[in-house]
């Protein structure tokens, strides 16, 4: 890996969101909690959604989370809670999607700033498949949380 | 003669081994593939470039050599699960053998609750044919948990004897596990039938395919799913890949229901010294550093075989079995065990001859360079059904040619010439 | 420096991979051998030797290739009795990994009868040191047969906590198993006292020898019997050996007692569809076919070691990790997790960077060509003991050079300040 | 293995046991028998002792056996049954140690044919070491069975 390479990943963007993480800490009031793991190296992340609207046309109103992690799993919860606080679930799960055809694009894959904002800076992750997980971690977790929520209101 | 695999002195030079002279400068006739398959070059070079450039441990690395052998390690996978046609690449789990695949199920279900748990009043189901590996782990789990274990007897002819088939699976029934392909009396078994069947009544099923995926086709994602077997084992070096790795495809929504084999690195989410929990397929199921240049190979070895392509590697087994069983009938006093006819049977041919040995067969044979096996095969019961203690046993591979069988049939004139049998 | 190996820069070319660059031209440095350690060309020679000649199943055949492959698994099996000093060489079994050994002994005891029971009342004590693969079996042995786990704790600077031993290896304790060399913290613990304590109270002693195996000369034959661990398990691929093959010593009357685990070909005397008889050690415990170039390579790596000797690996280790430890002292922010003494402890050196995490570390590090570890190396319970999720793991091996750490050292200071830390 | 060798191992005294065995048949009266059983091969023996004589000086009255094998594994019993039936224990054990040193020496080792009289067409034996079971195979079970019947004798 070049020096290039190095702060492709390390994009300044992440180490402000890293070092000023947006919505952190868990909050009220929430549907679901969940915790999430990465086994490899042990990062973590609680994190809470609370969706409002009627069934078939929530909102997230609020995602807020706790967790342990590098740069890249912190920046991008930070990022994900900017992205998805406000919008309609079904919104919000297209942006989760274009943000996971990004990561597991290898490097190949040309990210929309339109859709993405400040989720672009991670387009250089996509090219360390052992930091890709990490981006993912909250991303999964917010997933997990809303299918929950969710499929708890159905029920 | 029809059938043979295009260009077959070419795919003989893929593999070294088959070049080498044994004593008295004998040619290598090698007839024992059903024990153990010959590797080719490209899958001997990948695990040497693996070693000496990207050598590193999976999963927990996270540097380019790591990277770089997790890819290679995953790709394994990747190859495995096309291999065999699975429906996800996550149900593909690493083994150190078929063995160690047949008895993870098996010492897994003794500690199943709920659904999956086996007790007394329930029934496990085999068959009398089945390589010991597919025998002990049943008899180990039934002895475990009071439930009683059952089997399929066979026919004369060698085949399954499913007459009594609605006796024995039944309501009772937990788990059938058979065999593909028999290792010793070379039958086709019909899995298809028998899985539907096993499947009616809720059972399990569990297809040791050690043999079978060495020569037949298998796509499981084109199976019916009332057809397809829930667990598929078969090993790596029969499948001209490298000892100390075997496969265990298995269904994901059995897998996740069945409590962890081995407990260890890799196959955790997370622990504490009270209590673990565990990672999702296939880790949950590998414990410990993975066979990763085993896994390397296996996926060089699988490719291999795609590209001759398994339609032409199973045309060329059953040209080559038809033409070994004319051979063998030719020779005085030698009776084969099992079916017959070619295109109903695996490449492995079990038989006997009047008035001498096996061992001794084997060992006048091996003085012409001809390897072939004798004993029981792992198959005691199946011999004990027969009448007979042991047997000698040829088995060719797609690297196998029609004057090697002449030259088989030749050492065993030669055989019964040395033993002054008439 | 004093201690390090003779001629340095002869070993490493035994080495391929150690010529390797990485992306952006840099050369490898590789610190990541507690994970896995590189392969010496004479490993990798032989095992292709054995594939491209030799290659045949074992045991059961008795043709010329089938005897040349015998002989050279055993002469594997042979060697690796000899590295570790093995009372007897059929004591030596050989299973997939490290973590297949342990819980191999975990297993069965689940299943042993009469002096050898686990059950409720009865305690297996493990230490906050161990690596998950020797967590989890336990925890799966207590979990099913309502035994109590326990464990020694540690104290802050990163020894076992020996303080309560009277109160934790009692009349109750079965079993005590515990790492010889920690993977996380380096430290080397006090095996023959603890073996001898628990012996008194009638324990079985099993004993993590990952660690210990690549780095410490082994005699088991010279140790007071008293003094003795009953099990010692460790791993090829970290003693310069291939994966998919692990080695577990084991007493050969304790190993006689414990019911079988894997049932299949190989590990049997006779099979009937009723009931089996098993086979005598070793082949008791290797079902299915062996890793059998896996144990001809590994039988080249032990002999490799000891043609270097390994009281000179030894020395070398001790002086690298003295180098590491006085350089890492100078990184601003640093701290070192474990014993600060190069001469009380293994290679593994594990430490956090204050303000920084040590995914972060690794992939700088990375960049430059550095390979470390960062993540809990499978060992979280002893991350949680220090307040700590993850560290960064740096571990060095007989091919490692001062250079190499110093390399390490100024790779730290340009991590610091790519971050921007003071 | 070259056509020599191969006669070495078949010479026409192994050939001739394995055809004619001798004392063949399970017998009365006896103390011990024993099954051993090769497990790469499947091969079988029973085999029974009969000890007279008095506690440290007995005489191996008898021994009988039924066997299932090859011709190596069948011969070697013909040929055990005529070397000890009728000698001292102790001579009978000195043999079996004589026979074992030959078969385990890889043919390095001269036979002395005084005390192995026909056993001595085993030593190209010991040149297979997969064939080497087959020829210990009732050595091993006439050893077993012996020490058995002391052993009772004693306690
Ligand atoms: C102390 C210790 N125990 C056990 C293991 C497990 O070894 P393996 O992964 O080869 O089973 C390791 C290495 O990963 C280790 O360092
Ligand atoms: C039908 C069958 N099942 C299972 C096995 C066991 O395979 P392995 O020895 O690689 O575990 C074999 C081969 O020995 C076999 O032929």
């Amino acid at each position: 890996m070049s020096a290039t390479e190095l702060d492709a990943l390390y994009q300044e963007i992440i180490l402000d969101h890293y070092k000023n993480p947006h919505n952190k800490g868990l909050r009220e009031p929430h549907e679901a909690e969940v915790h999430h793991v990465n086994p490899t190296c042990g990062d973590e992340v609680t994190l809470r959604v609370h969706l409002t609207g009627e069934p078939g046309a929530e909102t997230v109103a609020d995602v807020s989370y706790d967790s342990v992690g590098c740069s890249i799993s912190q920046a991008s919860a930070s990022v994900l809670t900017d992205l998805v606080i406000g919008k309609p679930v079904d919104e919000a799960l297209a942006i989760h999607e274009s943000f996971l055809t990004l990561m597991q694009g290898r490097g190949n894959v040309e990210p929309d700033e339109d859709v993405l904002e400040d989720g672009i800076a991670f387009a250089g992750v996509a090219k360390f498949p052992a930091r890709v997980k990490c981006a993912l971690l909250s991303w999964m977790a917010w997933k997990d949380a809303t299918a929950r929520v969710i499929q708890e209101k159905a029920s | 003669m029809e059938g043979l695999l295009p260009q077959l002195e070419v795919v003989r030079k893929d593999f070294p081994i088959l070049e080498r002279t044994l004593a008295g400068g004998m040619p290598l006739v090698y007839l024992d593939s059903a024990n153990t398959s010959q590797k080719p070059q490209c899958v001997i070079d990948t695990m040497v470039d693996h070693l000496e450039r990207h050598n590193a441990n999976v999963a927990r690395a996270m540097h380019q050599l790591g990277a770089e052998a997790s890819e290679a390690f995953e790709t394994g996978r990747d190859r495995v699960a096309a291999f065999i046609g699975a429906p996800s690449r996550d149900e593909v789990i690493f083994t150190k053998n078929a063995s160690e695949a047949l008895n993870l199920v098996a010492n897994t279900f003794a500690w199943a609750r709920g659904d999956l748990a086996v007790g007394e009043g329930d029934e496990v189901v085999i068959t009398e044919m089945e390589h010991h590996s597919n025998i002990v782990p049943w008899q180990l789990l039934t002895q475990r948990t009071g439930a009683t274990l059952r089997w399929f007897g066979l026919t004369d002819d060698g085949h399954l004897d499913l007459e009594g088939i609605d006796d024995l699976i039944t309501e009772r029934t937990k788990i059938v596990s058979l065999t593909w392909v028999s290792n010793m009396l070379g039958t086709v078994n019909p899995i298809a039938a028998i899985t539907r069947k096993a499947h009616e009544v809720g059972a399990v099923v569990v297809v040791d395919a050690s043999q079978a995926a060495p020569q037949l086709p298998i796509d499981l994602a084109a199976m019916d799913e009332a057809e397809r077997p829930d667990v598929i084992a078969f090993t790596g070096h029969k499948v001209v890949g490298p000892t100390g790795i075997g496969v265990l495809w298995g269904r994901r929504t059995l897998m996740e229901q069945l409590p962890p084999f081995l407990g260890g690195g890799e196959m955790i989410e997370t622990v504490t010294m009270e209590r673990s929990t565990y990672a999702g397929l296939p880790h949950r199921f590998e414990a410990g550093t993975p066979p990763i240049v085993e896994a390397v190979g296996l996926g060089a070895a699988v490719e291999y075989l795609s590209d001759l392509g398994m339609e032409a590697v199973h045309a060329h087994e059953q040209a080559i079995t038809a033409y070994a069983l004319e051979g063998l009938a030719t020779v005085p006093g030698l009776t084969v065990l099992g079916p017959l006819d070619a295109t109903q049977r695996g490449g492995a041919i079990s038989f006997e001859v009047d008035g001498v040995h096996p061992h001794d067969i084997a060992q006048v044979l091996d003085s012409r360079g001809v390897a072939v096996r004798a004993g029981h095969h792992c198959a005691k019961p199946a011999h004990a059904r027969y009448g007979v203690q042991s047997s000698t046993r040829m088995s060719s591979y797609l690297y196998t040619t029609p004057s090697e069988i002449d030259a088989l049939v030749e050492a065993l004139e030669y055989t019964r010439s040395y033993f002054k049998l008439g």
